[in-house]
């Protein structure tokens, strides 16, 4: 039973990191900060480039041909970043719509539910059921061309609270024209798994800069770590986001939906919580602008309210611990 | 990372069921729980029977007449164990879990030869003296003297918290043999034998009204200076040695057994009509998100642990603390789904659970200490205030 | 506008804890629990002549004409010191049950739904509303005698948790004979009321109880009170306290509803919670019998399952938050 | 212990209630929170308002210039104009609240009759230079330095979270005058024209966007030593001292503004249908409970202080540390009654005072230094560590 990563998976999210130090480091990220979370349509290349969206596509496809438990790691990655743009969406794009795989195409996700719809202005293609959105339809549409812009025009622009995210709301039913074949309920369940590892991602960033703040800043003539009342923080910290990391992956690996309900639920916690414990260590200098931990807390506030809510994934949790259910599924026993 | 079990980690699976199904009918009903004499040989008979089917001292090493299995095969072990509803390993924890090992790893020859087959047919049980009402979480803090006289040495002190003190041929015994140097180095391991005179034992009554633990006193018990395992004043290093052995398999069965508690849980709600409140029932979702984070973290402390073989890194600490917690909240939700009178009734299993679960932020290293552990070892934070 | 306690009270206070001390030392609280709660008569008397349970009968009717504010002081007290017998009821039975003023007559009551009914070995007159309880039904029957001796054979005895409160189970609803005029849902009010200021009482006492433990406790050379994971324990339970403290005095003053079901919810968990800190700061020594800290943990769970329970209390409370419910009624303002 | 208001004091809320009433509709519409002067201008009109009605400096002592009302008094003053949705004090408070305290209670008569009636007025605002970056919670650290220069002293250093920086006249500055006491012996507090040479004002972005603070630079900034309030070195002291004028009623607004938007949060609920999920109707249920109960202790605190005369015993740090946690709970559960996209519109209101709720358990001492203070100072527990 081996649940380590393997070295490729090592060496990929290594990858992943020095690629992101290279075209997002902290001062582009704040320059997206600046902008209002605008696409960097260059930087969707390159990520294009990198393989970012067509890791999944088979490689007769022109894909890279890996899965899931990869494709966490890179989204872990970008959630530690705080790597703006429809990722999640896009990424499932791959192989529906045109360009997706190569990051030529920017898609977002309209969700339905009167959740936010994230980076709608600019996106060349937009998800959606073909009902209310990706999770409430039963259809999947893409909507592209002179219906992406009846679509648009529909949807009113808000003020977000994440800079790093602008936001639309979308009202009403969406009558579409022409449907896929294409179950969304799978798409739903990835996007609610790769957003979970971003949220991993930024729990454990928050972490660590908790950790490094608690380590340098004195107060008291101590360094504030030295203080019980910050340390404990600090671990309760590490001890939302490791069983959270042990959901995702495990959730990766096996692609199932209460595993990945359980993923969503506990790494949208730790992101939350985290971001929440690493600002109150930070005092009065994490409530500013300058600092990054407000970025990862209203990130983290966004991601847990989209693809799979936290009251969403207890009820599927819940009904999961069903009586008729067997103890054993298969040989792997816990499953 | 496939979490997927080998063809051999399998087959090891599929034996280990097969032969739990055709053994487990056949054991007698379980003792009371009162009854020390009953429970100690209800467990042995278990471990004779682990022993002649060859699955006693599983995770132990070869040459110390174990099995030398993996982490995982030790895992399966366990969890197989738990879910067919075996006998815990009760009366034989402290010989095969922590004496046993210590003597493997540390003892000579002719202790191994002594101690170790005994406890893997289940002819001898041990138990611990390690705590003292005085060092609680502080363990290094022990005042229990030993003083050298001749070839023994002549023990003084108490201990607490001590379990299966009524009925163990053994104690494992952390004593001061030398009160003058810094508190970790003066400690040595003694394997004191329960039949010597000066030994009073004195059950200790808990909150639950059990009589789980005891209170051992000794009052100039001589223990052969040959029963000492390391070298004097080397005591703590050996304990901390035996710690190694356990490799991310500690919570095991208690994970697994959380796990059935929580579906036994839904469907007493589902029967009783509690499930229908929304709130008790999303409570019930998200234990089932915790215990299945909780299990898929013991995999990878395991998988950890059978790749780097030794202890997994941030793993151990880090599973209590939050395993700790989320247990305590299992047994509140248990109070709600039983509701009413029932949930003060002891007759009912989940009560009593209830009350001992009260025990768990505090025994083994209290939570605060968890933190400080995750903190300072973990995370690099300084140490001190 | 006065919200502190008159010196009268302050006397009748510090009156009752002399009693206590005297008649209810903590050898005789430790006998009561070696004997299962069992009612001690005498003790009962002495609480009757003491007033404990005449204290709001009028004078001319022979009690002490006192006021819940009096009443919610004395149960404090009676929580903190754990008295044990069916306090609560036999003090709202005064007037209704011949004796139960005096203290001569030991009274419980029946609340219904399921809960645990206290103390009905050896009571003279049992609360039951014409229902299933005092609770659930519209009317108030009192029984005694006979129909007292088959309710009783109707009762199930449990293993009490609360070895200081002998348990029955009560099943399927009461169909008593006579009722009386009396409404209980005043009853269940003052139930609720007594019932949170014993809790009151008793998180008051368990967190003296922890700051004693952590101001004399020494491990690690200190004394574990000046560890902040401690302090930090003890702070909250004062933070829990004090805020119920307000909650119970004020509800006694106003005799609102809404402000006694906020009151319950409140002391409830203040004692729930501060028994729990305090049983986590005595360590291994708070989870032997001989420690007193499970005696009052037991208690508080037991008190937060009787009279209006946590999701009772938050509904009632929830309905108060509604829209034509005007800002102001009458001069209290907040009210 | 009745709670009821006396006569007097249903008079006072009487004719305050009226004169509210026919002054607030003339009142012209607010200014944008970023325009800085406008925002002077608004609070200070209402100030002069206030003053003309006979209600400013209502808790002052009367030979301050004051009307030397209870402590009750203030608290129903705070309560109708909060509850009639008067104008906040705004820019008003640094002087109103904390210098003009201050200079009542420490300042010679000179300073008495120079800077109260100003403030009184509304002709005159303060602002406050307390905290440093490098200070933090632990605020007697201060590092600005003023040295003596003839008559006056020479100031330089940085001060940040100062509100109103912009537009004040004055800001009550404390500065390290001897460098080699003790760190709260060689302060010294001092009354800066916000107008002298050496002085840049650079505004603070908090994570709401807004810019409600600034850092205050000061280089060679001279002061006038007759500006010093208290003897030289006895700053702390003198500031400490002003917290006594508070008397229990620093949260009545607060707690007013918070009962009235959790009725709205219901309002809202039920219109938008989330009501009807019990997980967050019992929520909002609870914080009914939690913000009635801080109303109660509002009233105790307010009443035991005009009992005593002193500031309330347990009072101020328990309150806040209950206080900011719940007030913090209110707006995490503001942002499932908005759900969906709204919880993150900006121009929702709900959706920015979420994001300001975040420094509640870090501002005016953090959650932590309040347990510590309540540990210590109140329940008596050992320092240290």
């Amino acid at each position: 039973m081996d649940f380590q990563l393997s070295d490729d998976q090592r060496a990929l999210r290594s990858g992943m990191r020095d690629l992101l130090g290279a075209v997002f480091d902290r001062d582009r990220m704040r320059a997206a900060v600046e902008r209002g979370g605008a696409l960097d349509r260059s930087l969707w290349r390159e990520l294009g480039a990198a393989g970012f969206f067509a890791l999944r596509l088979p490689e007769e496809a022109g894909g890279v041909g890996l899965g899931l438990p990869e494709a966490v790691l890179l989204f872990e990655e970008a959630g530690r970043a705080l790597l703006p743009g429809p990722l999640v969406a896009t990424h499932l794009a791959a192989g529906l719509v045109k360009g997706a795989a190569e990051g030529e195409a920017v898609v977002t996700a309209a969700e339905g539910g009167g959740r936010p719809v994230a980076d709608l202005g600019g996106a060349d293609a937009v998800l959606v059921g073909g009902g209310a959105g990706v999770v409430e339809g039963e259809r999947l549409e893409v909507l592209t061309g002179e219906v992406l812009e009846a679509f648009v025009a529909g949807a009113v622009p808000v003020r977000s609270m994440d800079p790093l995210t602008p936001l639309h709301r979308v009202e009403g039913r969406w009558e579409g024209a022409g449907a896929s074949e294409a179950y969304p309920g799978a798409l739903r369940r990835e996007g609610a798994l790769l957003s979970a590892a971003e949220q991993l991602g930024s729990a454990t960033r928050t972490t660590e800069m908790a950790v490094q703040h608690a380590g340098s800043r004195e107060q008291f003539g101590s360094l504030i770590g030295s203080f019980q009342a910050v340390k404990h923080l600090c671990a309760d910290m590490l001890a939302r986001t490791e069983p959270a990391r042990s959901a995702v992956y495990a959730a990766a690996v096996t692609g199932d939906p209460v595993e990945i309900a359980a993923a969503k639920l506990l790494a949208d916690e730790a992101a939350v919580r985290n971001a929440r414990d690493c600002l109150q260590i930070h005092g009065g200098m994490g409530f500013t602008w300058e600092a990054d931990v407000h970025l990862h807390l209203k990130r983290a506030w966004l991601r847990a309210a989209r693809w799979l809510t936290a009251a969403e994934a207890e009820e599927l949790l819940a009904a999961d611990l069903g009586p008729v259910r067997p103890l054993y599924s298969g040989s792997a026993a816990l499953g | 990372m496939d979490l997927a079990y080998t063809e051999a980690e399998e087959e090891f699976r599929g034996r280990l069921r097969e032969w739990l199904a055709g053994v487990l009918p056949s054991l007698p009903p379980k003792p009371s729980p009162d009854d020390w004499p009953a429970r100690r040989a209800y467990d042995t008979t278990w471990q004779r029977m682990l022993y002649d089917a060859g699955y006693a001292g599983l995770h132990w090493p070869e040459d110390a007449g174990g099995r030398g299995a993996t982490p995982t095969q030790h895992l399966i072990f366990l969890e197989e164990t738990e879910r067919a509803g075996a006998p815990y390993v009760g009366a034989n924890f402290v010989g095969l879990l922590h004496a046993g090992p210590t003597v493997a790893a540390e003892g000579t020859a002719e202790q191994r030869a002594r101690w170790l087959p005994p406890v893997l047919r289940g002819d001898e049980i041990w138990c611990q003296g390690f705590s003292e009402p005085d060092a609680g979480s502080d363990l290094a803090a022990l005042r229990t003297r030993a003083v050298r006289d001749g070839d023994d040495y002549v023990v003084s002190g108490s201990k607490i918290w001590t379990s299966h003190a009524e009925v163990a041929d053994w104690c494992e015994l952390l004593v001061r043999t030398d009160p003058e140097a810094p508190k970790h180095r003066g400690i040595s391991w003694l394997a004191m034998p329960m039949d010597a005179p000066g030994i009073t034992v004195r059950p200790l009554r808990t909150l639950a009204g059990s009589t789980e633990f005891a209170e051992v006193f000794l009052d100039e018990v001589r223990v052969p200076v040959r029963n000492r395992v390391g070298a004097e004043n080397d005591g703590w290093r050996v304990t901390m040695v035996t710690l190694s052995f356990e490799r991310g398999t500690a919570f095991v069965g208690e994970v697994v057994a959380c796990r059935r508690t929580l579906e036994a849980l839904a469907a007493e709600a589902r029967r009783n009509g509690r499930w229908d409140d929304p709130v008790l029932r999303r409570r019930l979702g998200r234990l089932n998100a915790e215990f299945r984070a909780l299990w898929r973290l013991t995999q990878a402390n395991v998988s950890e642990s059978e790749r780097t073989g030794g202890v997994p890194g941030i793993g151990g600490s880090v599973f209590k603390l939050r395993y700790s917690g989320v247990r305590q909240d299992l047994y509140e939700a248990a109070a709600e789904v039983l509701g009413g009178v029932d949930a003060f009734d002891l007759d009912r299993e989940w009560t009593l659970d209830r009350l001992s679960s009260l025990s768990y932020t505090i025994a083994a290293g209290t939570s605060q200490i968890q933190r400080n552990i995750v903190a300072e070892r973990i995370l690099g934070l300084p140490k001190g205030r």
